[in-house]
């Protein structure tokens, strides 16, 4: 049993055991609903960091060249030490401009 | 890393007390109390306490409560000594929503400017397409327009104290506009003193007798006259340490809740609050009860040291909502909100019996959240010492009260005056609306949980009184 | 994987994704969008690691989340009626965007088919994040230096459009210059 | 890796959660009461759906499940002994990674799906959360896979034989615990269901069987996340005297331990210094984590 069918074995059990669980419940005590005559608030909700949402979107990029690089850095010596570390002080200066311009602030 | 595996004698369930927690500790009911872990969703409670005669004003918050209850669960009515309501009606027949005392911290101020809020494109869909950019209203500080919550914080939420009402408009999660109303409300109709603020039994009750006495013509007998300084000061005591505790509760600092409740324990040894109509020194006598007074000094020293060193209150409360001296007397605060910002305002100075015991009152400077904990900390310690000494005095200054005048006592959240003036109680809570209009509008510009550690930081009693 | 496993994973997942990608736009609600689009991408991350290129599937898992949600959330803060209670239907120029939509599908549909793709059968597990890791360090180390400085240019670019007044709160989008730095 | 593994992933999601219930107790002092808490289990399972009447159609009840699903599959990826690896992927660090990031949008779907003003407030701080704590979660994973040489969990131990890596990289693992804190949204980082303040917040509209799964997806992700603490930084099933998961069972119950009895200390964080916080000092410190990682494995690991 390899690792790639023992994911989606382990996946199939899961979904199976919420849904048996679900379809059990809802057929033996249905559903019961709460606060009649609200509205719902969903309102445009003036979040406040979306500034960091726009840096963390950029450093998630970042992590995509991170992982291939932490699994053969330690056969590629020195050479790939120095990639990374130029990759990583461009990306300090991302914060450090993001920082600068208070986009790390609370608006 | 010492980890305390004491066996606690109780299982703890998952409890919810109406109107709030600090009512039943303060009413000398904290046993009952003892098993639950309180919660503040009432989705997940498992045991509900409620007053018996449930005050009118909580009627329409009760309901809603039980709806959000899981089904099994039962709300357990429980008759405390002191009826904690008005017009005392049983609920289970249901009532119509009261009209409660209306105090609009902030509403009146700039003449309703943000009602005119258009909600975006939302007000004028008629359902077909219309301009998807049409988008209106006041921007915000960062130059969006956005749309805002409309949320009534609840009569019933807890940690905050059940019966205070916050209407807050929140853009995104700071706090926008925000309005406090105190609901409960207590009528003493005859003669017979009927305490208005159930969070201050005690100080109450020795302000009526005072009063009457001085209505009388006489005054207060002296052995009494110690005993009642000890009931005020054990009940500030006892109503600090219960805030504090809601406090705890509220930031989830579970060491400053265990404090709390090992002081209370210690300060509340057979402390029992009797129905009104008992003579007034026996009455006196069970406010007292057997306080074992060493053991809660020990105990509230450490709890003083907690809250003047724990980083954590710091990163919480420092710097938030800074009350001015100058601010603070312009807005006529009193209580424990005025001495933390530097205004030495005490009822208690001027009394013989005090100056004899050597009382001194607690001063803050920086007059911000963080002052206000530490202070009232430091006030349920220097009580404490006070009601000790005033226990073992026995010649007694005479009180000097002028026939006919209003007396006053200086109660955990401010004075407290009574007079019984041709037929009628006039009663005068001072510094209670100012601190909820003072707290509206502290609130606003803050993130939603600071806006919350700033209002408990207020201690705002839920009991409008007088005019 | 063995190939009925991966059939029997393959098709229901593809299923599933079209379904979810249809009801993108059917939906009138800006979260539901959002969520059914993070739903779609997540379920093609596990048909990437049904077809054995483990690294490139849980990397989708893990990037589209984080992103879609931040998509959710710009799109709930800039479209009207967010919570998708008037029903408002965003779809607009039907019939050309349809013949669009069509032609682009025939057209990728052939890709699929008609080109002849290697018959290479990778094993399970094979080293593909060592691969990855061998290319970007060494032969496309071009690139991969090249991707930092977009990504650079990425957050530049995003903290000055989105702080409009960036240090100085100068030429705020409402005209009014306010003195004061920060927001 | 035998056929039962699936169902031994399984087996140690639900006795994990029971020794988390068991953990809280004992770091809360409160009396152990199993009778109590499986009377209280059984009576909520028992009871119908709850849904408000403000609830957002299907989004709100998918939310227990997505919840669920992330925490037992980031727990899958845990080695526990040489024999029981779990999912042993070549990248099962990024799968951990990965299953841990479905928690995001489980919460705001369930703070969104609610529908009530505070819910939806629950939800865009639990969105803020995240944002504190993903960057540093990542940074530390690839400073710790670094030395290995490889992202398999499986090899990480095996690299951790001689000393482990909370020893090798402190910094990592000081960046690593607060981030595992914020990933279970365990006090004081419980912002989405912030109790006294949210009462209840993104999970106040469930009742029944979904706030029994929250109940239990929460302690599964904690069991997860200790479990690969321990693997990471703890040298996981290496230790001198014990069987191996006899080792890692003990280390993983270690770290739990610490992160609820430390929670218990510390007040509820506030959202926007958490996020300034993180983004002013945990990321660059984890930029600086990766640099000192590398040169720990040019210097010794080679």
């Amino acid at each position: 049993m390899t690792a790639v069918e023992f994911f989606f074995v382990l996946l199939a059990l899961l979904l199976g055991l919420l849904l048996s669980a679900y379809a059990l419940v809802l057929w033996r005590r249905g559903v019961e609903v709460t606060r009649r005559g609200e509205q719902p608030a969903w309102p445009r909700y003036h979040v406040r960091f979306y500034t960091v949402a726009l840096l963390f979107i950029a450093f998630d990029m970042e992590m995509a060249y991170m992982y291939p690089w932490a699994a053969v850095f330690r056969d590629l010596g020195f050479f790939a030490y120095a990639e990374i570390g130029f990759f990583l002080t461009v990306l300090g200066l991302g914060i450090a401009y993001g920082w600068r311009e208070g986009a790390l602030e609370w608006s | 890393m010492v980890l305390r595996l004491r066996r606690s004698r109780h299982e703890r369930v998952p409890g919810f007390v109406i109107p709030d927690e600090q009512t039943w500790t303060l009413l000398g009911a904290e046993s009952a109390m003892a098993g639950l872990q309180l919660t503040a969703n009432p989705a997940a409670a498992r045991v509900v306490l409620a007053p018996d005669p449930i005050p009118d004003e909580l009627a329409e918050g009760v309901a809603a409560l039980r709806e959000l209850l899981p089904d099994d669960v039962a709300i357990d009515y429980r008759a405390l000594p002191v009826p904690v309501g008005t017009r005392v009606r049983d609920l289970r027949v249901g009532t119509e929503a009261p009209a409660a005392g209306m105090e609009h911290g902030h509403g009146e101020h700039d003449g309703h400017g943000h009602d005119a809020h258009d909600h975006g494109g939302h007000g004028d869909g008629d359902g077909g397409h219309h301009d998807m950019m049409a988008i209106v209203g006041d921007p915000s500080a960062d130059g969006l327009i956005m749309e805002s919550i409309q949320l009534s914080h609840g009569p019933l939420a807890a940690p905050l104290p059940g019966g205070l009402v916050v209407d807050v408009t929140l853009d995104g999660d700071v706090v926008a506009e925000s309005a406090i109303r105190a609901l409960l409300r207590v009528e003493p109709a005859g003669p017979e003193p009927r305490v208005p603020d159930a969070l201050t039994p005690v100080a109450w009750t020795v302000v009526f007798a005072e009063a009457v006495a001085r209505a009388g013509g006489g005054s207060t007998g002296s052995e009494r006259a110690w005993l009642s300084l000890a009931a005020v000061e054990l009940e500030r005591a006892v109503s600090h340490l219960a805030w504090l505790r809601s406090l705890g509760r509220l930031l989830d600092l579970h060491p400053l809740i265990e404090a709390c409740t090992r002081s209370l324990a210690a300060l509340q040894a057979s402390r029992a609050i009797l129905p009104y109509d008992t003579p007034h020194d026996d009455w006196l006598e069970a406010a007292v009860g057997a306080p074992d007074l060493p053991d809660g000094r020990d105990a509230l020293s450490d709890l003083v040291k907690l809250v003047t060193r724990s980083r954590g209150l710091r990163w919480r409360l420092r710097g938030r909502a800074v009350l001015t001296k100058a601010e603070a007397s312009s807005r006529g605060l009193c209580g424990p909100v005025a001495r933390a910002s530097g205004r030495a305002v005490d009822g208690r100075t001027d009394d013989p019996r005090y100056a004899r015991l050597g009382f001194d009152p607690a001063l803050g400077t920086q007059g911000d959240a963080l002052a206000r904990a530490i202070l009232r900390a430091e006030e349920a310690l220097a009580a404490v010492d006070l009601a000790r000494r005033a226990l073992e005095a026995d010649a007694c200054p005479d009180a000097g009260g002028v026939p006919g005048g209003a007396a006053v006592t200086e109660g955990p959240r401010g004075p407290l005056s009574a007079r019984w003036t041709d037929g009628r109680w006039l009663l005068v809570a001072a510094g209670a609306e100012p601190a909820r209009r003072a707290a509206a509008d502290a609130m606003v510009g803050l993130e939603w949980s600071a806006a919350l550690a700033v209002l408990a930081s207020f201690d705002l009693s839920p009991w409008s009184v007088g005019a | 994987m063995s190939d009925l496993g991966t059939a029997l994973v393959f098709w229901p997942s593809a299923a599933i994704m079209l379904v979810t990608a249809l009801y993108v736009f059917i939906t009138s609600s800006m979260a539901r969008a959002g969520l059914l689009l993070l739903a779609a991408l997540g379920i093609e991350g596990l048909i990437f690691v049904a077809l054995a290129s483990e690294f490139l599937g849980f990397l989708q898992l893990l990037m589209m989340s984080g992103e879609m949600v931040i998509m959710v959330f710009f799109m709930v803060m800039f479209m009207p009626d967010p919570g998708g209670l008037m029903g408002m239907d965003m779809t607009h120029d039907k019939r050309r965007s349809a013949a669009v939509a069509a032609a682009v599908t025939v057209a990728l549909a052939a890709v699929a088919v008609l080109t002849d793709w290697p018959a290479r059968v990778v094993g399970d597990d094979a080293p593909d994040v060592r691969a990855i890791g061998f290319e970007v360090m060494g032969r496309s180390m071009v690139t991969f230096l090249f991707a930092a400085m977009t990504i650079l240019f990425a957050m530049v670019g995003g903290v000055l459009l989105a702080k409009a007044g960036g240090r100085y709160g100068i030429g705020a989008p409402l005209g009014e210059a306010r003195g004061e730095p920060g927001d | 890796m035998s056929t039962l593994t699936p169902l031994g992933v399984l087996a140690v999601a639900l006795g994990g959660a029971g020794c988390v219930a068991v953990l809280e107790c004992v770091v809360a002092g409160t009396r152990l009461a199993p009778a109590t808490m499986a009377r209280l289990a059984s009576t909520t399972v028992r009871q119908p759906l709850r849904r408000p009447a403000t609830y957002d159609s299907w989004l709100f009840h998918l939310a227990p499940g997505l919840l669920l699903i992330a925490a037992v599959m980031a727990l899958a990826t845990v080695p526990w002994a040489p024999g029981f690896r779990g999912v042993d992927f070549q990248a099962g660090v990024i799968l951990f990674g990965g299953a841990l990031a479905y928690v995001t949008p489980a919460v705001f779907m369930a703070g969104w799906g609610v529908g009530t003003p505070l819910g939806v407030v629950g939800g865009f701080r639990w969105l803020a959360l995240m944002l504190a704590y993903a960057m540093p979660l990542a940074m530390v994973v690839t400073a710790v896979a670094a030395p290995a040489g490889s992202l398999r969990p499986s090899d990480i131990v095996e690299v951790q034989h001689a000393v482990p890596m909370a020893l090798v990289q402190p910094l990592a693992f000081a960046l690593w615990l607060p981030a595992i804190v914020a990933v279970c949204f365990l006090p004081p980082f419980d912002l989405p269901q912030a109790d006294s303040e949210l009462g209840g917040g993104a999970f106040a509209g469930y009742g029944g069987l979904d706030a029994a799964i929250v109940w239990l997806a929460q302690r599964v992700l904690l069991v997860a996340v200790s479990g690969m603490t321990a693997a990471l930084f703890l040298s996981g099933w290496h230790g001198p005297l014990l069987p191996p998961a006899i080792w890692m069972a003990v280390k993983t119950v270690g770290v739990a331990t610490l992160v609820l009895w430390a929670g218990r200390r510390l007040p509820r964080m506030e959202v926007d210094r958490t996020l300034a916080l993180a983004w002013k000092v945990a990321n660059p410190l984890a930029i600086v984590a990766i640099v000192i990682a590398g040169a720990l494995t040019l210097a010794f690991y080679r």
